[in-house]
């Protein structure tokens, strides 16, 4: 694989192997489709929120390693977390994959090993695809709160 | 067109294309992926940075010795492109790529003709570019886009078609050449049947005229559209071929410089064909680079260019055929289709085997490929594809399969 | 941008140029036509060559590594552009020339809003490419052009202006720099002007991004419009600047390819700013010569080439001055004019002029300039044109007017 | 002049200073505008016509000393043609402005002298604009005999 060990680590292969969070929840909180536009990929995300915090997640769909491998860490990630501190993190990821921040893996968890995925652009995107689900699945929840509120 | 060109002598002709000598990850530059764009000989080069550098100036107007050359040079590219698809002059329209060429048509006919009722019957195997025009012109006029279906074989259902092809449809938008699947469709018949209920005709060329001998008014269709980029030539240039009777009819679509004959506060009337639909300074460079693309072309003969593609795609599909597990698209004969193939395998995304193989120098695209319709029809979100051109081997074939091989042993 | 820039050093920056060394009959050639098109520095030539000899690959969907470059250089090509006039990176919009920006505007915008009744208020002193576009789709919508009349001096007449603009006015159309007069129209003005009265606002920025210091957020029109062939950029390439929010809410123009988030049989959703915009295969090569075209300006300094400008044009304006019977258009003061300065003398037709200076090596333009509504108010069918850039000197304008004169002879 | 001498032979210049046929007729058969829509030029042509055959040819406008001279030319060589004839003229100094004929003196009179302009694409726009409102004048003229008939 010559220069690709940045994409092709051992770390992002198990995940991509053994997806954690395959899979749907029974009834979930909210529920999102994201479909990444550059190769097509279709992705859907559940996630149950209790009492403001993110209890569980899941996901099905078609992606490739990078895609499937991140949404498999991102789902390790937030679950757990606060909305707000969730959606913290998404922004973290976001900024380390546009090269923008350092990755710190107290919050990213096994994510950490994405860096490198910042080299190559087109690959971002495929990283992205799951947590951008998330923050639109959050924030939606959140507006479809304050709407009934 | 010669009938009987010299097969295509590839080792000396890739001598031609400077890019080809470079190296990816320190592996020799393997492109194929020529369906998305070409690469281009140091003649069409050459010809736009002579132009450049010896006689640029804007056309059409100046009446000094620059503008004057300026002026030949490009309406000479104009005549080199008409020579190369049997066309007219006056019916060449060049705009910035395929994409405009159907718009032009869809926004300049469509706004102006299309009512509530109407219909737009375009297949499920066309590119973006020939469904979204009609889908926004749609939504402007309240007219409808129907789709005619493919086969599971990869071809347009034509009994289908038949069906869906009635007096209300009012124009027929149809891909020469599939993008993904290779398929060569009926396009002469297809406009005769669409004559028949008093449907316009467009026809995307795209991927055929770079890769075969093509004259547009054989196929008798009132619109044929292709690109620059992808026959040799640069960006920044498109060609929309009409048959002079519908262009003369129809009204302008982009104005300002170059189109009119007069203008008033009052209002304006329009240049002559083509110019009447070439608004502003045109892509004068790249029309000279087209020029000499199309030159080149037809030195080697669009015959030879069409035999060497149909030689590479035969061994393209008995290499892949052998990859376990592999699903190919599209026509098995490559007799009777195009050189693009696309595939998809159980275990390995498209994006992991273009990132893959790109480390043993070999470029093939992965995505939807500008047909998320087709994608579905095909249940998958994305393919592989690998596509040929007058200056690609058998060889290069066989590195890509060896590359396709290893990264299937990598992700495992 | 820097602010006190080093003066231009002609003699040294002229051997940018390729072009300049040439020779037209006999003579040096004297290049006084940049209003129509500029000439272009190695730099640009040989960023767009490199571009297709090193990495030439289809941008934004490819994941192999040829692909990524290319879309890299691409992008890079769109943020100098952005540098240059103050914009941000996701409003700046690219299309084949400025004549398709506005048409993106008055198409995708106008055809979808005006109705009968509306107003779009346009100077006297347009180019065809920022008046014919709105007579079409005010002859689609049933909407109306207003023209907003000129001074015997050549300016705009503010207090017809203000008058015209009603609330029945939905878009000013104005430009900046006039190609025939030089005027330089108080735009920031006129913007407020016209948000006043609710109506957006297009500047046609073709002759002032190419020679002066612009920031395009400080005007504050909604739209702003421009093209690479005059700033020293290829062909076939040119700039639509947005306000980001209004380009949000606008529907898409062209269709196709790049510009799609999802595409279904059912109907499609766009791509993110500024993608949305920019149908099919861009631009590539000439985004990248436009990007190096941004930076030799910046280099230069854009406060420089103004300077530099201003100081050409006082002695045109001196020189031509001093010709026997000539009437000069435009404002006399060269610090609130552009280089642009077109004549006319009662004994010699312009295409007579052109002719017969171009045997001394020197290009001026004859004619109307795109600009009949204004040739009609000057009351002339056509006037000669001199315009100056960065690489001209003092004493190329002395030998134009040398030659003007033998030419006087000649016919006499 | 240098290499002009094509376009500005004394005879050219002859017909620029002195034109034939400048002015107007009392009540014109058949009147016309033409446009030069390269440069801006506008003209005013009158044709009478008799019997088939073009009398008197009178024309206003302006324009650089190649329309101008042309236009005086044509007026010469067309009047006392009969319809048909005069079109055939038309069209065989079309020709030799294009480059596909060799002029012929005996049919274009002093026009023979315009025969270099075909070097210079640009100005024959210019030589053709007198002779392209002939022929639209004539074709106006009979298309409305053929109404009313
Ligand atoms: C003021 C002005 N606007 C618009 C244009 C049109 O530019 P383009 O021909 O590149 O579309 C020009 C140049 O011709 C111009 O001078
Ligand atoms: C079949 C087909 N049609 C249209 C296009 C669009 O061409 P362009 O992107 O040059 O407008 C393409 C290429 O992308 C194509 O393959």
């Amino acid at each position: 694989m010559g220069g690709l060990d940045d994409l092709y680590q051992d770390l992002i292969l198990d995940h991509y192997r053994r997806k954690r969070g395959e899979g749907s929840l029974d009834n979930p909180t909210v529920a999102v489709d994201q479909n990444n536009p550059l190769c097509g990929d279709e992705i859907h995300l559940e996630l149950n929120i209790v009492d403001g915090t993110v209890t569980e997640i899941a996901h099905t769909g078609e992606g490739c390693s990078i895609s499937q491998a991140s949404m498999s860490m991102m789902s390790e990630a937030l679950v757990g977390k606060s909305l707000e501190d969730a959606l913290e993190v998404v922004e973290h990821f976001r900024m380390v994959m546009h090269g923008s921040e350092q990755g710190d893996e107290d919050r990213l968890g096994d994510a950490i090993a994405l860096e490198g995925v910042a080299k190559y652009p087109v690959r971002v995107k495929c990283a992205l695809l799951g947590w951008m689900a998330a923050k639109d699945a959050i924030q939606t929840y959140q507006r479809e709160g304050e709407e009934v509120a | 067109m010669s009938t009987a060109a010299a097969p295509i002598d590839v080792t000396a002709l890739r001598a031609d294309f400077p890019i080809l000598s470079r190296t990816v990850h320190g592996a020799p530059l393997v492109y194929l992926d020529s369906a998305a764009t070409s690469q281009k000989p140091a003649a069409v080069l050459d010809a736009m940075d002579a132009y450049y550098r010896e006689t640029n100036a804007n056309v059409h107007r100046g009446v000094y010795e620059l503008a004057a050359e300026a002026t030949a040079r490009y309406e000479a590219g104009r005549d080199a492109v008409a020579r190369m698809v049997g066309a007219p002059r006056e019916s060449v329209v060049l705009t910035k790529n395929a994409s405009e060429a159907i718009n032009l048509v869809a926004w300049a006919w469509g706004v102006r003709t299309l009512k509530p009722g109407d219909e737009i019957l375009v297949t499920e195997m066309e590119h973006h570019s020939n469904i979204v025009p009609w889908q926004i012109v749609a939504g402007i006029t309240g007219a409808t886009v129907r789709f005619a279906p493919v086969t599971p074989g990869g071809e347009l259902d034509m009994d289908a078609f038949a069906a869906l092809l009635t007096e209300r449809t009012r124009m027929v938008g149809v891909v020469h050449v599939s993008n993904v699947l290779g398929t060569i469709n009926p396009v002469a018949e297809i406009t005769r049947m669409a004559h028949e209920v008093g449907a316009l005709v467009l026809v995307d060329g795209s991927q055929s005229v770079p890769h075969m001998p093509v004259d547009v008014p054989s196929i008798g269709c009132d619109f044929f559209a292709f690109t620059g980029h992808k026959m040799l030539g640069p960006t920044g240039i498109g060609v929309l071929v009409g048959r002079t009777a519908v262009l003369e009819a129809m009204e302008p679509f982009l104005g300002g410089g170059e189109m009119i004959s007069n203008v008033t506060q009052q209002g304006s009337t329009w240049a002559d064909l083509p110019w009447k639909f070439e608004a502003g300074t045109p892509p004068i460079a790249e029309a000279i680079g087209l020029g000499a693309a199309a030159d080149y072309l037809m030195a080697v003969g669009l015959d030879a260019v069409r035999a060497h593609e149909v030689e590479l795609t035969a061994h393209m599909l008995d290499a892949l055929g052998q990859v376990e597990g592999i699903t190919v698209f599209g026509p098995r004969d490559p007799a009777v289709r195009g050189g693009a193939v696309s595939f998809s395998l159980p275990d390995l995304h498209p994006h992991d085997i273009a990132q893959l193989v790109d480390q043993e120098g070999v470029c093939v695209r992965a995505g939807h490929h500008c047909a998320k319709p087709l994608m579905r029809v095909l249940g998958v979100g994305a393919t592989a594809r690998a596509s040929t051109y007058l200056y690609n081997s058998a060889e290069e074939i066989d590195v890509f399969v060896r590359a396709l091989g290893n990264a299937r042993l990598a992700l495992k």
